[in-house]
This record gives C-alpha cells, structure tokens and sequence, in this order.
C-alpha cells in the first residue's frame, strides 16, 4: 500500500489439434494406437446414439431428449482420462461421458423413457445418476471428492455442467468448498455458449468461464472442447492435482450443435450461419482428419467403427423398448424408503400393489 | 371484445396488458425474452416492451432476490420461473424476503411480485418438472397461493396478481396450457380469494384447482348423483365460507389434489371444513391425492396422477359412508 | 450407566457415541468444530474426533449439497443446520437430491443424512430464529421428519435418525435445549415412526411434539379433564394408529403446534383422525398454533406463540363442544 | 493456442493513513474540515452507541446484539461517500452505516429491543431494512440498482456484508447479476476476518475477497477498511463507477474488535494477542491521530462531540424504552398483507384484537 497490486491471475488456455489440423506435438498426449481409436469409437457412439434418439423421439418412442452432439470432444477426452474408481457426477447431456465410463446405451434410452431403471447406479459406487437441477450435482461432487479423501482413498469425482449451470449459486458454493475441504474433485464446464436460448453473454460479464475459480482460490484452465486430445490431456492433469488434493475447474470451450432438448428450435434465437461454422469445427470430424493423416484410420476401420456402433445401438434400442414392456407401475412405491412407512403402505394397498413381505 | 384463447395464451395477453397499463411492470426469466419462455408464454413481449421483459441467467434465488429491490424501487416484478421444483432454488429468497419484508418494515417496503411458473404433471416431462407444492407455499405467511383452471380464470386471476400490493404465488397448469379455448374476457379481474362454484350439486361437495378441476369434471360426468364441484382458486386465502356452505348444504367432501397426501392442502381444508361444518358432516373429508411418492418419471407418471377414475371412486366413498 | 441430562448435552453424548460407533459419521457445520456450536451441542467433539467434525463455510446449499456426495461414499453425515430457517439456503438440495436420490436411482444410491437443527421461538432470539416448517418438510416424500422433546426423548430418537437408512429432519427444540434434565438410559433407541402416550386419559387427546408438548403437560395441569397426551415424536412417518386409537376412546382431539395454522401439520393430523376414527369423533378436531404472520420479533413474540393458557382454551372448546 | 494466456486480472489494494500515522497526500480525498469533523463524531457515535448497546443488553434490556466496534471506518466512510436518495442495504451489524444514514439511534435500539418498529423505512426508500439471513441482501441491492438504472434514476445502492457471507451461494448470483445488469450498485464487504467462530481461512481458499468479482467479470478492489480516508475514497469512486452502470465489489479489510453477537463469547476461539493487535489498529484513533496532527481536532472539540454523542445516545435509550411502553402485540396481524385476509381476521379476533376498520 498506499496503492498497490495485492494479487495477480491469469488464465491459460490450451489446444493440440487445431480447426486447420497443425498439431502441437509438444502436448500431444502419449496414448496408444488402441486407445486414440477408442476415443474416436465412443465420440461416433455417442453421436449416433444422439442422432437415433432424436428420431425415435420424434416417433413418440422417447419423451424430452437432450443431444449432447458437437460436445463429444469435452466428454469422451475428460472422461477417458478417468481412472477405474473415480466418480462421474453428470448433469443431464452427458451421453459421451457416460458411455466411455461404460454406461450401456440401454440404459441411457430407458432414462430417456422415463424409466428410473436407466439411472440405476448398480454398484452403488462411480457414479452419481444424471439428474436435472442445473447446477445442483457439482456439491455432489464435492462430497465424493471430499469422502474419499476423510476415507484415505485416491479416488476423485469429476462432474460435468454448463456454462449456464455457472450463474447458479450451487455452482460457486461448489468451487469454493472444493478448495476448502481440499476436495478431490474436478469440475468440467462444458461452455457450448447457450442455457437453451440464452447466450453466454447474457448469463456473466466474465470474459472466461475459467476465472470463476479464482473465486474459489484453486486453479482454473480453458481448453478447447472441440480437442479430443487437448482436453484429455488438461483434464488427466487435473484430476492428478485433485488427486492430491487441489481440485481444478477445467472450461471447454464447446458449442450445443443441436437443440437444447428435443423440446426446443433453436432457429428461434439463433442463425443457421453460426451452426454452419460450427459444423465445420466439428470435433469428431477434426480428431478423424488427424488420425487419418497419422495413419491409424483407414477406410475398413471406419467402416468396422460404424457398423459396429450401429448393431450395437440397434440392440439397446430394443433391450430398452423390451424393458419398458416390463416396468411394474408400482414400484414407485418401492425405493422411496428403505422400508416402506405405514401410510404409504396404506396408499400402495389402495392402489392395488401388494406388499412384498 | 372477448376472445377464444387457451392457458398459454390468455397469459400472455395478460402480461401484455399490464405491461401496457402500468410501465412499473417488469417481466423477466430464464428464456423469457428472445425464446418467449419455454412453453411461449412470454412470446413476443420482448419485442413491444424491450425495456421491461428480459432474458436472466440460471438463477432463481437471483430472479427472486432482484424482485425485492426492483419492487421496492417502485417496480411490479413478474418474474416467470421455468418449473415450480426449480423455485426450491430461490425458496429462502421467497420465504425469507418476499413473504416478509412487509411484516419486516410494518408495510413500509412491500413486494407486489408475482411469481409465475408452470406447475404439475401430465406431459410427460423430466424429472422435477412434474411437482405441486401449493402446500408449502401456502404455509409461508405473507404470500399468496393462486391456481388459474381455464384460460377465463387465468386472465381474472392473473390481472388481480400482478395489482395486487401483494406477493402471489401463480400456479399455471402445465398440462393445460394449450389443452382448451375459452371465451376470456376483456378487462376482467377475478378478486384473490373467492372460490367459484363450478358446478351447483347436492349430494357431495368436490373440492379442485388448477388442472385436477379438469380431471374433476369429468370425473363428476360419470357418477350418479348431484355434484357441487367448487374451485377454490386461491388457496391462501381460502374462502371457507363459499366452501363450508357447501358441505353443509352436501354433507360430504372430497378435496382432490395432484401434490403427496402427507401435507397437501387436503388436510388443511379437512381442518377448517371441521371447524365450520362439523355437525353437518355426513361422511369424513375424502382426500383423492397423489401419493406419498416423489413424482415418478414419466414411465409411471399417470399411475401416479390422480385421474377421473380414482375421483369418481373418491366420490363414491364420500357418498357410500354411513 | 444412565446419567441426568439436558438435551443439549443428549445432543453431545448421542453424537458421541455414534461418532465412536461408526466412523462412517461425519459432524459438520458452521461453527460447530472450534466453538462447539453456537448453542453449544458439538462442544469437545472436534477434540476427539477431529478428522470427523468440522467447521463448514456460511453455505447451507454447500452443507446440505456435499451431504449427498459423503452420504454417496458410505458415510453418515450429521450436518447441523444453525437455525431452521436457515436451512431455507438448502432447500432445493434437501427438497431435489436428499429426498429423491434413493427413488431416483432406484435404491441403489440412498442418503443416511441427519439435518440437526434447533427449531421454534421462545428464547427472543433474532428474526427467523424462531420458525418450525415441519409441515413443510413431512410434506416432501423420502425424508422423515423427528421432533425430540425431553432429553431422553433426544437420545433415543438422535440415535435412530443417525442409524437410519434414510435422511432425517432433526428438529431440536431450542427452547429446551437447556431447560430441563431427566434421566437418559444408556444405548437407547427409540424407532422413528412411534408415538408415545405421555399421559392417559379418557376425555379428550392432545397431540403435541417438541416444545410445545412442555406446554401442553402445564395446560393439563389446569384442566379439570381426564386428558390424554400424545407426542407423535416423528411427523413423517406419522403413527396414525395411535393417535386415532386415543381419540376414538376419547371422542375428542386438539392438535397443538407453533407453526402457523394454514398447512400446519394439524390440518393433515385432522384429515387422518377423520378418515379412521370420524364415526367417534363427538366434536371437530381443534387446532391451537401460532397464528397466520410470520414469527414476529421477541418484542410480540410471545404473543404468537401458543402457551399453556391457549392450550387450556383449546381443551376447553374440544371439551365443551356438543 | 497452443498453450497461451486468455486472460489476466489483478486486484488493487489501497490506503491512506497508515498505520504508523503516514499519509499519502496524493489520495487524500478532497473533504472540508466540518466532512471530516463529521466523519470523525460519526464513528464515535456508533462506537458510543455499540457500548451502550452491549452493556444495556447485559441488563437484559436488549436482545441479541451486534456491535460493530473495529468496522467504524469501513462502514462511515463508505456511507458517507453516498448522495442523497442513493439506497443503503445492509446486513445486521451496520450501525455505523446506518446512523451515517440517518437512521436516528433509538431506532436502533428498538430493533435490538424485538421491535419491528426500529425496521421501518419511513419514507419508503432509500434503505433497505436490517435482515438476518447471511449473504441474502446483495441481491437485493442489485434489484435495486438494476430497477433504479430502469427508471432512468442515477440512484445507486451500496450493500454490506461480511467475509463468512461471501461462501453463500447469493453473493457470488448478486455479483454475477449485476454485472449482467449493469446494475448501479456497490458491494462492500468488511472482512472483519471472522463468521461467528470461524476464520477466514476455513470460508474459501481465496487470496483475496475482492477477488470474487473477478467471476462475475466485475471490478474488485481492497481498501484498508481502517483507514476511513482510504474507504471514502475508495467507496467514492465505486459509487461514481456504479452510477455509471459499472458495479464494483469493495473488500474493506478490518476486524471484528467484539464479540460476534452479545451470544458470542470470542475468548473461546481466538487468543487476546491478535485482539490486542488490532486495538492497536483501532479505525477511530488512527484518524484521531490524523485529526490532531492537522490541527483539526483539538482536546475541546473532543470533549464537544463526546458530550454530544453521550447526550444523544442517553436520549435515544429513554426513547426506545419510552416506544416499548407502547407497542400493541396485536400489531404481528396489521403489516402481513394489505388487506387482512378472513382466516387472519378470525385468528385475530380470536387473538382479542379488534379490526380497524
Ligand atoms: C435449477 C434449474 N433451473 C432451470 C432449469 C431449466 N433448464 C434446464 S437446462 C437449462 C439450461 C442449462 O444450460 P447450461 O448449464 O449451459 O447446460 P446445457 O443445457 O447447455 O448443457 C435450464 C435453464 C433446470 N433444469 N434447473
Ligand atoms: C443464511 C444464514 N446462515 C447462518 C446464519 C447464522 N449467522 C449469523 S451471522 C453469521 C456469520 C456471518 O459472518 P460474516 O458474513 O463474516 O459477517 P459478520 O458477522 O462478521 O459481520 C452466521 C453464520 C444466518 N444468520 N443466516
Ligand atoms: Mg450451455
Ligand atoms: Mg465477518
């Protein structure tokens, strides 16, 4: 003092493959010929699970759908880097994510049913279900990171949400209590620049998502979303420094290429110019380019991806329409109690269920 | 000069008069402006009234909390938010402030805000998007707990809200929304606090709001007897007077509502139809209610709504009592 | 070894114990590590379990919130919420996460969450230091919702909230955190959802919980009645039978509590005494509670507050009623 | 990209007065020997007042009491800074501010006397009532201050609170909303270093609180809240910025001198050391010292405002308890809504109240 600089920031911000296809060899990250074509399968998984959806959707066979298309980059790279114990805390778009953690396509469709069997966690561990208060699931994940950590363990929580999900208090009561609690935690905001209608720029003056951690006092990074490899590598960074205890915001930077939920039409707040340039940064299109020109992706592998990726969604489309045929309606009554309360065993009656014991 | 319009629309007529007759009136939400709300409640107000309807960030305890100071600068806050579970984000801003800084200031800074927000089931939605906690709202004195059933009564009711000097909280119907024209009047103010009888009846009274008058109605097409079917449409206050005279004239009751049993205001009109009109009571107050479950996912979403069906049966047990 | 305690320290002792039981328990809240709460409750905890009690920042969201994730990773949190109404901050977690994750998944991820907080008026403490929304919270389905009202009373019923698979809303009685001491038995487990007759009688029940079943064993006291209490200790799950076995052997019931009238938790206590023991009920179901208006500060405090008097007229009205 | 820098941010920490009685003329602000004077008595008032508040308490003729002894200087010297009709939001331990503002001191009192009567806002505007529920007021100042900016009035309003509120998820929405807004309002937050029992260090890993502006893309900025020369100037510019549409957090750093409430006992978490530390620090004599050296104030002026501010506080005491005499229990059933609805009416008359109309 009198007047002085008493603290200082900044925010970083990293790319591998760019939109014209140079690569930062530097930061290429070491992964093997196997796992690059993993990362590609699932992004082509997911987006194909997307698009059926949406048509089966539209044929009355899903109720609301969210398309997480043109974000595959942000959620197969973030979530491939996970370790096996590690926890994925979704939001509600988050089909790439959960399919490379090994959620079967089935069940994300059952959800999609509104069925609960598809937000069933059966090991009771590694995952939080996706549920639907923007913002909520990140104190979610604090507590896991949290727990694991009061219970000596390694294994951290990486959570997922977007970049409307930041004007949520939830969001920075989150971030801040990571970096109390020393949580092992790792946030990754997807900012595909729109809360269904609403741009990024009506929901902060904040010129990055990134820097809403330096509220928080723990380290904040942008990455582009749109690179598989970028974000891999940002994210394995980060969830080794949660893992030790300093949790991490990482921004993608990404874009919602579809609608908001197949309840929306985004040409009502947004011009088919800025989805076509878009399109040409698509990310599974980029990271193809790049493993084309590196050699690992001929035309037959492509072919066998696709086929592949086609029976197999063609498959959980009917395990999940035979599963439907299947639900009991009264299990509502079921799993909201350990054990169900007199009372409400007095309306199950009414209602014509009987009592398991 | 009446019009034939729906929910949806007689509340966007609506926000457009007020916003056209009193230039306090601000209207504001998520996706409010540029989409015109997600159901297009809102459609098109932000092009006529720019200065005074507005897209907000995802921020309800935000959307909640400004209403407080836009209103007590003078302003009428008529804030949408997208889904009644997500008010539970800004609920300490509702119970804390808005119910209370009137009491808090002996009137000397007021809330006239009036909370919209789409509430209920039956359209197959998300999860959460599906809820009714009238009950708890009305439990928090200070506010004021609306339930519009027809486009008519959405434009009486709503009128009144927003002129009223105090905080409302208006219950839109999800599943109504575009499910039915009316003739809606022009200029037409329904005072906060007066039931309507639906249907005059002798045999039992039926107590609904919001879209279980709906299921009522049709419920009522199918029992054999005289049915007096009354909407309370505001639930604090509560007219018990226009709901005790018919039950003393009936003798029996029914209260129908989409929320859980345990709490729902089933049980607070059992209480005051007690006080008032307990020698009269011929039967016990019938609840037809949703069940003590969260609001299954839309898979078992009709299994859990209260629906003509389980009214009729509702009826008939009030009526079969002796 | 039993020992002579108030509640305030069966709050210490149970949260002791259960700490050096499971070391699943995690206890945490504001200021509850280094100053052992502001009423005192955690005192000395953090001494001896201090990688499991803990000072959280002012974020009730945040407390609630992360509840979910420990709750997720096996343990047992016990967060303690400063006041009621504070919790008002979390509401949305409690109401969308605590309540729903086990529905929401099927079982297969549950939340053994106990939210201790000190409820009710009496001691002229601040604005919003004074509130009880159980009716609120009975009202959500998948939380319990307990009322201690002694210090025994908080042993048995502390230890089966924290043991309990599901989440609990732990209301403590701040009026009586130190007002009185009784005997506390070691290892004692009262279940959740049993009622206690407090005193048996003939003429008349009285239903009352927490703070308010002190002033309803004084009102007693004055009645020339034979008067049967009843403390349903936990209001969701509710022991209906044994409220509606008293009253159908008395004929008469008053329900007591300090919340406001419209949707307190009388009216649902009505609804379930009408529909299992109306053909005995020989007068309505009297409510004696605080009134419609938010608590007013301590200057009018007590005259909100029902107290031995008002229970006394109540009696008299169930009493007299013909 | 690659791996570059996307943004940079610093905050800016200013004094005037130093502890060791230097000053920097250069950012002396430009006030008149009578503002100074005032600046001066209003800080003794509060201390005065806050005194006798604490030992009226100890009596049992208050309730629960919040003293602000140590904050004088942030909280006059920033409302001071105010104009006329601009709005103040507090929290519930501003007296200072508040009495800066006009508020007369029996109104106080009865506030700490149960009395809603010392919440009033005779006019209408202008302030906003003290409220208990941390963190939940910012957002109402920036309805304010976005509702002022919509009817065209230069009003701003300037809003309290303290470190602990800085964790709730509302202060981070009211930050975030106001720059979003453009909302004319200034945030003052007094670090007073403690929430009840807990320090700092335990409510966020943040360097800095000013720091918290940055996620809401909004200026942030430290002042030695101490120093009132050092708030006045800063608070001035803040609010000048505001009227403007550009919304300011100000970090005013001091300390709680007393206790957190008169429920509170600090010995319990905190050594006398650091207390008397900051004694040393006091806001009061420091600019006491500036006064005398600048031959502003001398022994007789002293003595002129200290009989002054005891007499006056003497009077408002017998007034509040005068007031008490004569509140109207009954009064909990007038100022619910407009118009008592029939449910309150039939509980009010059964209260024994009788209907004014
Ligand atoms: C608490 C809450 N408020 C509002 C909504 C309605 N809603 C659903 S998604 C959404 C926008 C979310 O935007 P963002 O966080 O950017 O995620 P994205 O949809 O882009 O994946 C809103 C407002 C909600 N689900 N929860
Ligand atoms: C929402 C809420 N949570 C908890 C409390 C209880 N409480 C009152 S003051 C306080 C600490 C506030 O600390 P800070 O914001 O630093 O303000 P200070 O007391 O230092 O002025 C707490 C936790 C409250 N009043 N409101
Ligand atoms: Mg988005
Ligand atoms: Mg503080």
């Amino acid at each position: 003092m009198p007047e002085e600089e008493s603290a200082q920031f900044s925010i970083e911000s990293v790319q591998v493959l760019s939109e014209d296809e140079s690569v930062d060899e530097e930061l290429v990250p070491s992964l093997s010929d196997e796992q690059l074509l993993e990362l590609y399968e699932q992004m082509k998984r997911s987006r194909r699970l997307d698009e059926r959806a949406v048509s089966l959707q539209r044929r009355g066979e899903l109720g609301t759908y969210a398309p997480a298309i043109g974000q595959e980059a942000a959620q197969v790279g973030s979530a491939f880097a996970m370790a096996e114990d590690d926890w994925i805390v979704p939001s509600f778009r988050e089909q790439p994510a959960l399919l490379t953690r090994g959620t079967p396509p089935h069940k994300i469709l059952q959800y999609a049913m509104g069925m609960e069997e598809g937000a069933e966690i059966p090991s009771g561990k590694g995952a939080l279900p996706p549920a639907i208060p923007v913002g909520s699931q990140p104190l979610h994940a604090v507590g896991v990171g949290w727990g694991e950590a009061l219970q000596d363990r390694s294994n951290v929580a990486v959570t997922y949400f977007g970049d409307g999900a930041t004007s949520e208090g939830d969001v920075y009561e989150a971030l801040n209590l990571a970096g109390v609690y020393d949580a092992q935690t790792v946030f990754v905001c997807q900012n595909n620049r729109y809360a269904i209608s609403t741009r990024l720029e009506k929901q902060t003056d904040a010129e990055t998502l990134a820097q809403k951690a330096i509220a928080a006092g723990i380290e904040g990074i942008q990455v582009d979303g749109n690179d598989v490899l970028a974000v891999y590598r940002v994210v394995q960074d980060a969830i080794e420094s949660a893992r030790n205890g300093d949790p991490v915001m990482v921004e993608a930077l990404t874009y919602r290429r579809s609608m908001h939920t197949t309840s929306d039409d985004p040409s009502v707040y947004r011009e088919s110019e800025e989805e076509a340039e878009w399109e040409a940064r698509d990310p599974i299109v980029r990271f193809q380019v790049y493993l084309e020109n590196r050699g690992i992706l001929d035309e037959e592998t492509k072919a066998t991806i696709e086929n592949r990726v086609e029976s197999e969604i063609g498959e959980a489309i009917d395990r999940a329409k035979a599963g439907r045929e299947e639900i009991d309606q009264a299990d509502m009554f079921e799993h909201v109690y350990d054990e169900m309360p007199p009372e409400l065993e007095r309306q199950f009656e009414a209602f014509g269920g009987e009592a398991d014991e | 000069m009446s019009e034939r319009l729906r929910i949806i629309e007689a509340v966007r007529e609506t926000l457009r008069e007020e916003l056209e007759r009193d230039d306090g009136v601000v209207v504001y939400g998520e996706d409010v402006a540029s989409a015109g709300g997600v159901f297009r409640a809102t459609q098109g107000l932000a092009d006529d009234y720019p200065d005074r309807v507005f897209d907000t960030p995802v921020a309800e305890a935000g959307i909640i909390g400004t209403g407080v100071g836009l209103a007590a600068t003078g302003m009428r806050p008529v804030p949408e938010i997208q889904f009644q579970s997500f008010l539970y984000q800004g609920f300490h801003q509702l119970a804390q402030h808005v119910a209370r800084i009137r009491s808090r200031t002996r009137g000397t800074i007021t809330c006239p805000m009036t909370i919209r927000m789409p509430y209920g089931g039956g359209i197959h939605a998300l999860e959460l998007h599906s809820e009714s906690f009238e009950a708890g709202f009305a439990h928090i004195p200070g506010l004021q707990v609306v339930f519009p059933s027809s486009p008519a009564e959405t434009k009486g009711l709503l009128t009144s809200a927003i002129r009223s000097p105090d905080p409302v909280v208006f219950m839109e119907p999800t599943r109504l929304y575009r499910s039915f024209r009316e003739e809606v009047p022009d200029d037409h103010e329904i005072p906060l606090g007066e039931a309507r009888v639906v249907e005059p009846g002798d045999d039992v009274t039926v107590i609904a709001w919001g879209s279980m008058l709906r299921e009522t109605l049709d419920a009522v097409e199918d029992v054999d007897a005289s049915v007096e079917v009354v909407d309370p449409r505001t639930l604090y206050p509560l007219d018990t007077e226009t709901i005790t005279e018919s039950v003393k004239k009936t003798g029996r009751c029914v209260v129908v509502h989409e929320a859980p049993r345990t709490g729902g205001m089933a049980g607070e009109i059992t209480s005051r139809v007690n006080e008032e009109a307990f020698l009269y009571l011929e039967a016990p107050v019938e609840r037809v209610t949703g069940y003590d479950v969260p609001v299954p996912m839309f898979a078992r979403e009709d299994a859990y709504l209260p629906d003509a069906e389980r009214i009729e049966d509702g009826i008939r047990n009030a009526l079969e009592f002796n």
